[in-house]
Formats: structure tokens, C-alpha cells, sequence
């Protein structure tokens, strides 16, 4: 089937500011929309830039705004688009050049939440591994899925408004620790997070979730987290 | 030369491997991480059925168990003194990394949950044991997240988005590495007393392949124009159950968790082919019977694929009929939440690029090319070794998917790479250490960056008539189709002088943007100057290797032939032609023996 | 696998957070709001507003229990508006509805108007003093509360100037 | 190099968003509207006079009423929806659910509310 596809374009060493060429190539219903960019960069226009590597959503390279919405190009379809698509950088990030943004702020973002383990206490005198319950293991089972992809952060209303704010990925993360019952900093998060930049930030509005190409509950995950700084519980 | 870093200790890759090593030459040694990717973009991050020791927190096991199938499952090409180091090595390695908040699914005592995987069995019994430590079905995912968020933790310097371009060299020692950042195009040297190489493997240049974009084989081809030889290279993966057409991988732990292969007629064909361990044999022998399944005409619909099938009624069935039981000795069964428990990216890929729910419908599979036996040459501590009689190359160090060490000789077991990448990143990057430590700064040459520099100009004025996109996917098809699963001399030879044609024909791409920031086209091309020089290297060597042995089968040699060829094979580049060498396989404990399952 | 049941403290859990602590009053003043206004609507139909007065005139005693809003519509007496309960009842929904909103106009100013380069305009007083008593006493306790911290009083004085997007 | 980080608006108001995104953006309208109407209103009884009767005028004119009461309903109704699910965060797996609820209480109730306001001002 014939795919029109309006990509963002944006040449930092030519353009003042973006605009968009639209392409019109054959296509397979059950192509990736990566494959179609792949395509248009292979036989089209070479110039065309855009981040990908495991090409099968698992490495969080190449989130864009597919038809207005936050998406990872290698895991959705022709057959889910449609024949008509529009591809456009994530939004909130300074875009560098076409469909590539600048990540630097998202991960300095997530590195502001302690994202390590953290356990200063002796380890078991056997030298064995810290005992956990499949339960205690299950509680942030969600949140380790995350692949640090920024789908979530730069499909936030907050986050658009404010780049201070942590976004939701960091605090996913930091819930993936809060809730880990062998570490120790739960408070040291908790306390950054009551920040200003914190979770005040997070209005619910769910955009996150929707995004999550890795169907993490994001909000849920960070709403465990606000409860967790008013009631002080980390179960 | 404005852009110049120093360190004593270099690495190239931040997956798996690369992260271990900058961990532990942080500590003793001023270190950087170079990336082409941001490091959770590594491939590390795909793996996904678990990583092996002998913890034996479900039932009896051993490190020489582990060793014993390792060395049977390498058809009898891994030395064996470097697997009884990994396997001896493996416990330890894996509760560091529970120690260090990997967070491992787990058993009802608390303990790390295990589960069986191909080729791991009770050396007693013949039976699988559970030996494969497992995070869901994202066990590399948590590997490479926690290496890397531990390496913030211990504020290790990184260079992200940067491209190594070429390993400098300087009186027959290390002396650092050219990169470009990928950000500004601009070059940066790497002045370093010693370079730990870890890029990864080179699956791209096959067809159909679980492997990343990224896979090029940039390492070993850096290396091999720097005159340093290529191990093995003839040896590569081609796992059994990779999506039709995709190649995306599904886990061997589908068939850990009870899962069976399924011909186009409905029969279950394992039992054929390894009448003990069936479904759980080790890859090799199972894409072969795949394939084999397929010429002879009992694919699915005469197409090139078979089911795979972890439906709860067929799994139950088919355990009852094995007598496979769980560890309390009751009969095993599944139930479909516990598939999805299980297997949640699994049921996941399936749904989102087949359309198909594993739990009601059996998964269209076909082999794909997988994962690098063969690479760089080093000895169990990573260092790199040029020759028949392991002489090391000073500073200069390998780990992972790129290194050759060799511990999966002509084939590996699954969940042995990311045990490799843990155990040799961390001895690779505790010798680095500790040779930075008594050595001082090569010399850097005035004209580092030349080489790199003469590469990309090359790109950019190249004539332009013809396709870098054309040029690869040719490259791939005749890869896939003549150097794949089953090999022959004729369609080689043929196979062969492709890839040479189109060495020839890659010296006319031009390269249309001519920016410099994220100029991703140019990359690409470099990429695929790298793919063609690795291509040529396992096409001849598996040429050159007139046996069967692991993943190298060949139609004309069926048989394996430890009288002349159980030894490695070294490939190096000399006035731009390949010459073959040969090295012996270290053999402590295990002779040789036919490997039935 | 000992579970280890903790509970933080208030300055372990970051509950000191002027952010953190509105954000937890928001919620509470809006479910205070609704027992309130709940109260002011029974009230109201309980005292016979059904035949006195029209379905808005009720709407607008229940969201503002002020003698004011009886005043201006048509009753005989409006004494029984007056006295202490709906006097308090009244102040305290004032309270909290102006207290709320006024923190929720702050966060909305903070997403979307910069404060640092924000004209020096109106301030908070010219905004508010001119109010009757509670709503002066509430604008100046969130008043109070803003000038704590340089940020938000910026955002503040923000809050009457241009839009200026960051 | 490169463009800055420039989250407009209409850009922001753009974003194909989940249900949830709707009663956003409502739910900021509604608290704007009411936070400032209502200072204004407040404002204006106590200035007073000719200028004061003009902005109660506006008040007392039956689109504004809608306009205001729509404010005060949904974000009223929204607001509870916000505070039951922020308190209990394990009933966010129903959000999906609570936002039809939500529908289904506030569209008769404006509905009805619409028709008094509206039929009031035919009639009187
Ligand atoms: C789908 C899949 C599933 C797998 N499942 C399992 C499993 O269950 N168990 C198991 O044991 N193994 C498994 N494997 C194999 C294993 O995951 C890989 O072999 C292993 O992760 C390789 O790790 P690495 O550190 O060598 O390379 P990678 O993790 O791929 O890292 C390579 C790094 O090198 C960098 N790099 C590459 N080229 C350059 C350059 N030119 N300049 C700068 N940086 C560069 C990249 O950016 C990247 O950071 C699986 C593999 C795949 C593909
Ligand atoms: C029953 C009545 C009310 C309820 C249940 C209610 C509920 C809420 C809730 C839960 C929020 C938090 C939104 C968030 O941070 O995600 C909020 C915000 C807000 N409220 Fe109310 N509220 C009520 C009345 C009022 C009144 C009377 C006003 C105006 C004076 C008001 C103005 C605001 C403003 C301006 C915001 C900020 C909006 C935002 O951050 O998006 N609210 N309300
Ligand atoms: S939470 Fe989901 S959307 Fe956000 S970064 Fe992680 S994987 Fe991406
Ligand atoms: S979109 Fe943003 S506002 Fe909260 S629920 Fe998600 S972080
Ligand atoms: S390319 Fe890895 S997530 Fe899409």
C-alpha cells in the first residue's frame, strides 16, 4: 500500500526552524514505522537523522510523536497508524537536528533521583544473595521495566510547562528503589521528590501512562510514590 | 588537534561488558566509557532468558557441570581452561550483581529463581537443570541497567554518543582511540595507556537477525586493519526461534518453560533429532532440525517457518508425557497467567508484530543469526592475544560479544554470553588497571586522527553511484542464504565473491548530507565499510573449514573432524588480503567425544 | 526476608516541602469543600430555601453560604442567614475555597508565566487588600507563605504581568 | 545550535492524549475561571459603583452563568474524582472507568442546570 508520511525536518547547519516534507513510499501493513524511515533515509534522502538500534522496542532509542502522540517508531505498525502518518521529534527536549533531540537533560533529570542501589548494611555472612519474597520482589516489578525511552517525561503537560520538573521517568525510577525492600535510601528519594520540582509537579494528567511504550502504570507508579511521602509507608 | 582526552584506561562500549570493565578500571585507574549509543541503548538490553550459575537454589548443581556442558556444548572448540574459569567464576559473578540490587526474580526461600535453558544439564542424570538465573524474560535489561546505574554511583566517566573510529598504535602498543562525537562531528583522540574493547557482536550482516542496528562489528573490524588477527570468525549463531520474517528473538526460556516446536503437520519434531533433551537441545542442533523440517517440506503452509508453542494445554500435555515434574517431585504444569508472568515481553512482541497471543495461538518461528562466536582473540583476562602462542598485545584488551576467548567455541549455550560479559568485562578491566598502573603514555603520533579523517573524506567525496542501503541489503541477503545455516563450497565461493564485489562497489557511495552534526547517513556508510570487511573474514573462514562443527555445518563435510580441524582459526590482514592461521584449542579435562542430546 | 515495616517521619518522608504540603491540602481542602458546601445545601433546604428562592439563588447560597448572596436576592428576612454557625460556615469555605485557589492560581502562574522576568507589577496586596476580612486574612497567609521563599514570590509578582512563555 | 526547547501552547494543547488529558486541561480552566472570576466578582461588590455594576452586570448575564457554573461543576466533580484516586492509588488501575463516572454525573447535572439557568432567563 502507498504510506504518505509528513516527517519533521530540521537541518541545524541550514534552517532557522523546522519544517515538514512529506513523503509518499510502498509499504507493508505490518511494517514498523521505523521501517518506512529506514526506507526514506536508504533510498530517499539520506540526510534524514532519527536515533534506533535494537529496532524492536527494548532499547529506548527512537521515541517520536507519531500522529501527535508519543510513540517508539520500531513498535507500532502501518496497520495501526494508518496510510496517512505524521513523525515529529519528542516534544520538551531541544531538538538538534530532525527527529533528534537533545537527551542530556531528560538523564540529568533521572540521575537527580538516585538511581542505584543503595545498601550500606553488611551482606549476608554466607556471601549469598540478599533474601527477598517473590511478594517483595513483585511490589516494583513494573517500574524495572522502564528503558529510560522519555516518551513518558515529554508527553507531560507539567514537563512542557517546566523543565525543571523531574518528569515522570525519574520518578519511575526512583519508585523502582523506593519499593526495592533491600535498599536503604528510600528517605534520601523520598525527600527529593517533595522537592519543588517533585511530585506537586504531577497533576495526574495520565499522558505518561498512555505513552509508556513498555505498559508501565506510570502514574500509579508515581501516585504510590505521593502517598509514600504523606503517609511515610513504604509497603 | 583540539580535541584531546587523556586516560589511562579507555573502553569502547558501554553494554553489558564495557560497563563491567569501566566499573572495575574506575577503581584503580582513570577511566572513560566511549558509546555510540547511550549505554541502556546497548543490546545487552535485548537479552533475555537469564544468566547462568551453578547456585543450585532449586536442585543439585555444579560450576563442573556447568563446565562439562559448556565445553560439549562449544563441540569441543572452547578452551577449556578459560570455561572452568567462567563456570567457577559464575556464582560469584551473579550474586555481585545481586549485590549490587539486581533485582533477579526469586524463589519462595528468597532465594534467585532459576530456570532450565538448552544444553545445561545434570551431568548424572542427563537431565536439564535449572542453572539459568532470571530477571522475567528481561534478564539483560536488568543487567545492563544495574551496571549502569551502579556506574553512576561510582560517577565513572562516560562519552556518550561518541563513535570510536580507529585504534591507535604506537611501537607495537595501545595509545588510545579516535573517536567522533556524534553531536558536533567533530574528532576526538583518546589518549589512553590502555583500550578495552567491547562493541558487540556483528549479526547485521545477515538478513534476518535479533541483532541491533548497532551490530556492525565495528570493533573487530577497527582491529583487523590495524593488523590484529580475528578468531573463529566462522562461527555464528543462528538461534532457532526467531520471529518469521522479523527475526526478533524469542527467548529459549519459552521452551525452559515447558514450550515445543511444531511442523507444518502438526507433529512434534524434537524428539527426532535429540530424543533426550528434545525441545532443550542446544541451539545448533535445533535450527538445523528446524531447517531440515522445512526442506523437507514441513513448514507451515510450505513456507519457512515452524510453530513455536507455549500454549497451557500443549505444554501440560507434553510434560506429562516427558514425566517432567518440578522440584517436589509433583508432575509440572503451567497455567496461561503463569506464560504471562513469566514471558511478559515475550506475549508482548508477539502481539504488537504478529497479531498473535501465545497463550491461544501458536508463534510463527524461523532461525535467526544471533550471536558472534568468534572475534577478537584474548586470553581468560581479556588481554589481547595475536598468535598461535597467545603473545599478548600490550594495553590493548577485549571483552564481550566482539572478544574471541574462546569459551563457546563453535557454539554457545544460552545465558553463557552475559555470564562472559560480566566475568571477562571485570578481569578485563581490572588488568587494564593494573597495567596502566606500570606503564606510562605512549608517544601519541602527529597525524592520530589522519586515518579516521581520510576514511570519512572518503565517504563524502565517494562518486556517489552507488546505494550504501542497496549495497547492504545485498550484502545481507547472500550472508543469510549462503553463509548461514547450512554452508556449501559452490554457493561460498559464490557468497564469497559477492561480498568482494561489493567491497568494490562500496568504494563508490557518496554520501549525500554534508553536515556535520548527527550526520547519521555518514555513520551508517562507515558502519557498513565495517560489515563488508567482517562479512569477508567469516565468509573465508568458513570456507576455509572443511568440517562440521557447532554452528558451522556444512552439506559437503556433514562430519565433525577433530583429526585436522579441532583448532581455532585466526584470520589476519595483511597488504588488504586475509591470511588463515591456526592456533590449538586448549583441552584440560574433556576429550573430544560425539555430542548427542 | 524479615519485612521491615517502616514508617518515615515527616522530615524523613520531605513532608517539610512547602510544594509537598499543598499539594496534600489541595486534596484535603477540596474534600472539605464538599462537606461544607454539603452542609450549606441541606442547611439551606432544611431553612425552606426550596419556596423562597430559585434553583441558582440555592446554588449559589450552597458554593457561598454568604449573607451577602441572600441579600440581593428576594427575602423578607434574612436573619436566619445570620447567624454565628452560617457566619462560621461560610468564613470557612471562604477560607479554603480562597486558600486553594489562590495556591492553585500560583501553581498554574508557576507553569506557565516566568518569574524572574516578570515586570514589576501589581503585587499580592493590590490584588487582595481591598477584600473583606476573610479573604484578606487568607490571601495574606498564603501571602505569608510566598514571601518565604525568593521563587515563588517572584512567580507571584509574575502573576499580574505578562505571559511570558520559558 | 540546534532549536530550543519550546513547548508552545497550541503544541501542548495538540498532544493526542488520553481521556484523562481532556479533564486536564478542563480542570485548569475550571480552577482558572473560577479563581479569577470570583476575585473579580469580589472585587467588583466592593469597588462598587458604576464601574462595579458593569462587572456585575457581566455576572448576572445568563452565558456567563453557564460559562461559570460549567467551571465550578466540572472542576468540582473532576476535583473529586482527582482527590479519591491521589488518595487511593491503587484505584488508578480504574481510571478509565472513573472518567466515564465522571461523565455520566457531570452531563445531567450541567444538563439540567444549562436548561433552569437558560429557561430562567427566557422567562424572567
Ligand atoms: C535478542 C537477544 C537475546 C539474548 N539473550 C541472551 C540471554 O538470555 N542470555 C545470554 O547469556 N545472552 C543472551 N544474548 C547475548 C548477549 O545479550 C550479548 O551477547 C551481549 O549482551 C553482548 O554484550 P556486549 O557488552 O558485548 O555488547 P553490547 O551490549 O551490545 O554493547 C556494545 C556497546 O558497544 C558500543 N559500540 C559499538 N560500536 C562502537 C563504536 N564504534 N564506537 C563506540 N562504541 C561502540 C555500543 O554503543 C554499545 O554500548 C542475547 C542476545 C540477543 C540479541
Ligand atoms: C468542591 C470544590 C473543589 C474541588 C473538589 C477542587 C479540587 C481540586 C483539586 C483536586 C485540585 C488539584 C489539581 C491538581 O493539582 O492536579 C484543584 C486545583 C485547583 N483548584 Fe480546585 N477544587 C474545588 C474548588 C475550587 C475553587 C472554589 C477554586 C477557585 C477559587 C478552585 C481553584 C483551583 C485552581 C486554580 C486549581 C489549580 C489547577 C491546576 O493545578 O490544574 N478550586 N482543585
Ligand atoms: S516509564 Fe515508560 S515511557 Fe517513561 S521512560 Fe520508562 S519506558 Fe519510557
Ligand atoms: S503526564 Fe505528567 S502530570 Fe503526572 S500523570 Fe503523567 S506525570
Ligand atoms: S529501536 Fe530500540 S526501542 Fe526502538
Amino acid at each position: 500500500m502507498e504510506v504518505t508520511i509528513k516527517i519533521f525536518r530540521y537541518n541545524p547547519e541550514k534552517d532557522q526552524r523546522g519544517n515538514y516534507v512529506t513523503y509518499k513510499v510502498e509499504a507493508h501493513e505490518n511494517d514498523r514505522v521505523l521501517d518506512v524511515l529506514e526506507y526514506i533515509k536508504g533510498k530517499i534522502d539520506g540526510a534524514l537523522s532519527f536515533r534506533r538500534s535494537c529496532a524492536h522496542g527494548v532499547c529506548g532509542s527512537d521515541a517520536m510523536r507519531i500522529n501527535g502522540r508519543n510513540m517508539l517508531a520500531c513498535k507500532v505498525l502501518i496497520r495501526d497508524v494508518g496510510a496517512n502518518i505524521t513523525v515529529e521529534p519528542i516534544l520538551g527536549l531541544p531538538i538538534k537536528k530532525d527527529l533528534i533531540v537533545d537527551m542530556e537533560p531528560f538523564f540529568d533529570n533521572y540521575k537527580k533521583v538516585l538511581p542505584y542501589f543503595i545498601n550500606d548494611s553488611p551482606l549476608p555472612a554466607d556471601g549469598r544473595e540478599r533474601l527477598q519474597s517473590p511478594e517483595e520482589r513483585a511490589r516494583f516489578d513494573e517500574t524495572t521495566k522502564c528503558i529510560l525511552c522519555a516518551a513518558c517525561t515529554t508527553s507531560c503537560p507539567s514537563y512542557w510547562a517546566n523543565g525543571e520538573y523531574y518528569g515522570p521517568a525519574a520518578i519511575v525510577n526512583a519508585h523502582r528503589f523506593i519499593f526495592d525492600s533491600r535498599d536503604e535510601a528510600a528517605d534520601q528519594r523520598l525527600q527529593i521528590l517533595a522537592e519543588t520540582d517533585g511530585i506537586a509537579r504531577c497533576h495526574t494528567a495520565y499522558n505518561c501512562t498512555e505513552a509508556c511504550p513498555r505498559e508501565i502504570k506510570v502514574t500509579k507508579a508515581i501516585g504510590e510514590v505521593k502517598m509514600a511521602i504523606m503517609t511515610g509507608k513504604l509497603d | 588537534m583540539a580535541n584531546v582526552h587523556q586516560f589511562d584506561v579507555v573502553v569502547v562500549g558501554a553494554g553489558g561488558a564495557g560497563l563491567m570493565a569501566g566499573l572495575y578500571a574506575s577503581r584503580g585507574a582513570k577511566t572513560a566509557v566511549i558509546s555510540k549509543l547511550y549505554p541502556t541503548r546497548s543490546h545487552t538490553g535485548a537479552a533475555q532468558g537469564g544468566i547462568s550459575a551453578a547456585l543450585g537454589n532449586y536442585e543439585e548443581d555444579k560450576p563442573e557441570w556447568h563446565t562439562y556442558d559448556t565445553v560439549k556444548g562449544s563441540d569441543y572448540l572452547g578452551d577449556q581452561d578459560a570455561i572452568e574459569f567462567m563456570c567457577s567464576e559464575a556464582i560469584d559473578a551473579v550474586l555481585e550483581l545481586e549485590h549490587m540490587g539486581l533485582p533477579f526474580d526469586r524463589t519462595h526461600e528468597g532465594r534467585i529463581s532459576q530456570r532450565p535453558f538448552g544444553g545445561h544439564t545434570n551431568n548424572e542424570t542427563g537431565k536439564p537443570v535449572r542453572r539459568a538465573c532470571h530477571a522475567a524474560d528481561r534478564t539483560g535489561h536488568m543487567i545492563l541497567q544495574t551496571l549502569y546505574q551502579q556506574c553512576l554511583k561510582n560517577k565513572v566517566n562516560f562519552f556518550d554518543e561518541y563513535q570510536v573510529l580507529d585504534f591507535i598504535l604506537v611501537n607495537g602498543r595501545a595509545a588510545g582511540v579516535v573517536a567522533v562525537e556524534l553531536a558536533t562531528g567533530e574528532l576526538h583522540t583518546f589518549h589512553a595507556k590502555a583500550v578495552i574493547f567491547a562493541t558487540g557482536g556483528h549479526g547485521r550482516i545477515f538478513e534476518v537477525t535479533s541483532n541491533a542496528y548497532a551490530y556492525t562489528g565495528d570493533g573487530a573490524a577497527i582491529l583487523l586493519r590495524r593488523g590484529i588477527p580475528l578468531e573463529d570468525m566462522e562461527f555464528f549463531q543462528f538461534h532457532p526461534t526467531g520471529i518469521y520474517k522479523l527475526g526478533i528473538l524469542i527467548t529459549e526460556g519459552v521452551r525452559g518453560e515447558g514450550g515445543i516446536l511444531i511442523n507444518g503437520q502438526g507433529e512434534r519434531f524434537m524428539p527426532k533429532y535429540a530424543p533426550a533433551v528434545k525441545d532443550l537441545a542446544s541451539r545448533d542442533v535445533i535450527s538445523r532440525a528446524i531447517y531440515t523440517e522445512i526442506r523437507e517440506g514441513r513448514g507451515v503452509n510450505g513456507q519457512n517457518y515452524v510453530y513455536l508453542d507455549v500454549r497451557p494445554e500443549s505444554v501440560n500435555r507434553y510434560a506429562a508425557m516427558d514425566g517432567r515434574t518440578n522440584p517436589d517431585g509433583s508432575p509440572y504444569t503451567i497455567t496461561g497467567e503463569q506464560v504471562l508472568a513469566k514471558l511478559p515481553d515475550i506475549i508482548d512482541f508477539c502481539r504488537v508484530y504478529l497479531g498473535v497471543d501465545p497463550v491461544t495461538q501458536m508463534m510463527p518461528i524461523q532461525p535467526t543469526a544471533h550471536y558472534t562466536m568468534g572475534g577478537i582473540p584474548t586470553n581468560k583476562y581479556g588481554e589481547v592475544v595475536v598468535d598461535d602462542k597467545d603473545t599478548i598485545f600490550p594495553g590493548l584488551y577485549a571483552a564481550g560479544e566482539c572478544a574471541c576467548v574462546s569459551v563457546h567455541g563453535a557454539n554457545r549455550l544460552g545465558t553463557n554470553s552475559l555470564l562472559d560479559l560480566v566475568v571477562f568485562g571485570k578481569h578485563a578491566g581490572l588488568k587494564a588497571a593494573e597495567y596502566a598502573k606500570h606503564t606510562d603514555f605512549e608517544k601519541l603520533p602527529g597525524d592520530a586522527e589522519s586515518t579516521a579523517r581520510s576514511a570519512f573524506d572518503a565517504l563524502r567525496n565517494g562518486s556517489g553511484r552507488e546505494n550504501a542501503f542497496d549495497i547492504s541489503n545485498e550484502l545481507k541477503k547472500v550472508m543469510f542464504e549462503d553463509v548461514g545455516i547450512y554452508r556449501n563450497e559452490k554457493d561460498m565461493t559464490a557468497a564469497l565473491e559477492k561480498v568482494r564485489e561489493l567491497q568494490r562497489r562500496f568504494k563508490d557511495v557518496g554520501v549525500n548530507d554534508t553536515g556535520r552534526i548527527f550526520n547519521t547517513e555518514l555513520l551508517n556508510a562507515w558502519e557498513l565499510g565495517n560489515m563488508l570487511e567482517v562479512a569477508e573474514t567469516v565468509a573465508v573462514g568458513a570456507l576455509n573449514r572443511k568440517e562440521s562443527r557447532g554452528g558451522h555445518s556444512r552439506e559437503d563435510y556433514p562430519e565433525r573432524d577433530d583429526q585436522n580441524w579441532l583448532k581455532h582459526s585466526l584470520i589476519t590482514k595483511k597488504d588488504g588480503r586475509l591470511e588463515i592461521g591456526y592456533k590449538p584449542v586448549v583441552i584440560t579435562k574433556y576429550q573430544p567425544k560425539a555430542r548427542v542430546y | 526476608m524479615a519485612k521491615k515495616s517502616r514508617t518515615l517521619s515527616l522530615k524523613e518522608r520531605g513532608l517539610t516541602n512547602f510544594e509537598a504540603i499543598m499539594w496534600l491540602f489541595t486534596r484535603l481542602s477540596a474534600l472539605g469543600m464538599y462537606a461544607l458546601i454539603l452542609f450549606a445545601l441541606i442547611g439551606a433546604l432544611v431553612m425552606g430555601a426550596r419556596n423562597n428562592m430559585n434553583f441558582a439563588d440555592v446554588m449559589r447560597w450552597a458554593f457561598m453560604p454568604n449573607v451577602s448572596h441572600v441579600q440581593s436576592t428576594d427575602l423578607q428576612s434574612t436573619d436566619a442567614w445570620a447567624t454565628p454557625l452560617w457566619r462560621l460556615t461560610a468564613s470557612a469555605l471562604l477560607l479554603l475555597a480562597a486558600a486553594h485557589g489562590v495556591h492553585g492560581l500560583v501553581v498554574i502562574a508557576d507553569d506557565y508565566i516566568a518569574g524572574a522576568r516578570a515586570q514589576h507589577c501589581a503585587s499580592v496586596e493590590h490584588c487582595f487588600s481591598g477584600c473583606d476580612e476573610p479573604h484578606g486574612f487568607v490571601a495574606h497567609l498564603d501571602f505569608v507563605n510566598l514571601t518565604m521563599d525568593d521563587r515563588r514570590w517572584t512567580m507571584f509578582h509574575g502573576l499580574s504581568s505578562i505571559v511570558y512563555r520559558r | 545550535m540546534g532549536l530550543k526547547r519550546d513547548v508552545s501552547l497550541s503544541a501542548g494543547l495538540r498532544y493526542r492524549g488520553p481521556a484523562a488529558y481532556l479533564t486536564y486541561i478542563l480542570h485548569r480552566i475550571g480552577g482558572l475561571g473560577m479563581g479569577i472570576f470570583i476575585a473579580v466578582h469580589i472585587l467588583a461588590s466592593f469597588v462598587g459603583g458604576r464601574f462595579g455594576g458593569i462587572l456585575n452586570g457581566i455576572y448576572e448575564n445568563w452565558a456567563f452563568q453557564i460559562f461559570i457554573f460549567f467551571c465550578a461543576l466540572f472542576h468540582a466533580i473532576n476535583g473529586l474524582r482527582i482527590t479519591i484516586l491521589d488518595l487511593f492509588p491503587k484505584l488508578l488501575d480504574y481510571h478509565v472507568e472513573a472518567i466515564w463516572i465522571e461523565w455520566a454525573v457531570f452531563i445531567p447535572l450541567f444538563g439540567v442546570s444549562v436548561f433552569v439557568i437558560v429557561s430562567t432567563a427566557l422567562g424572567g
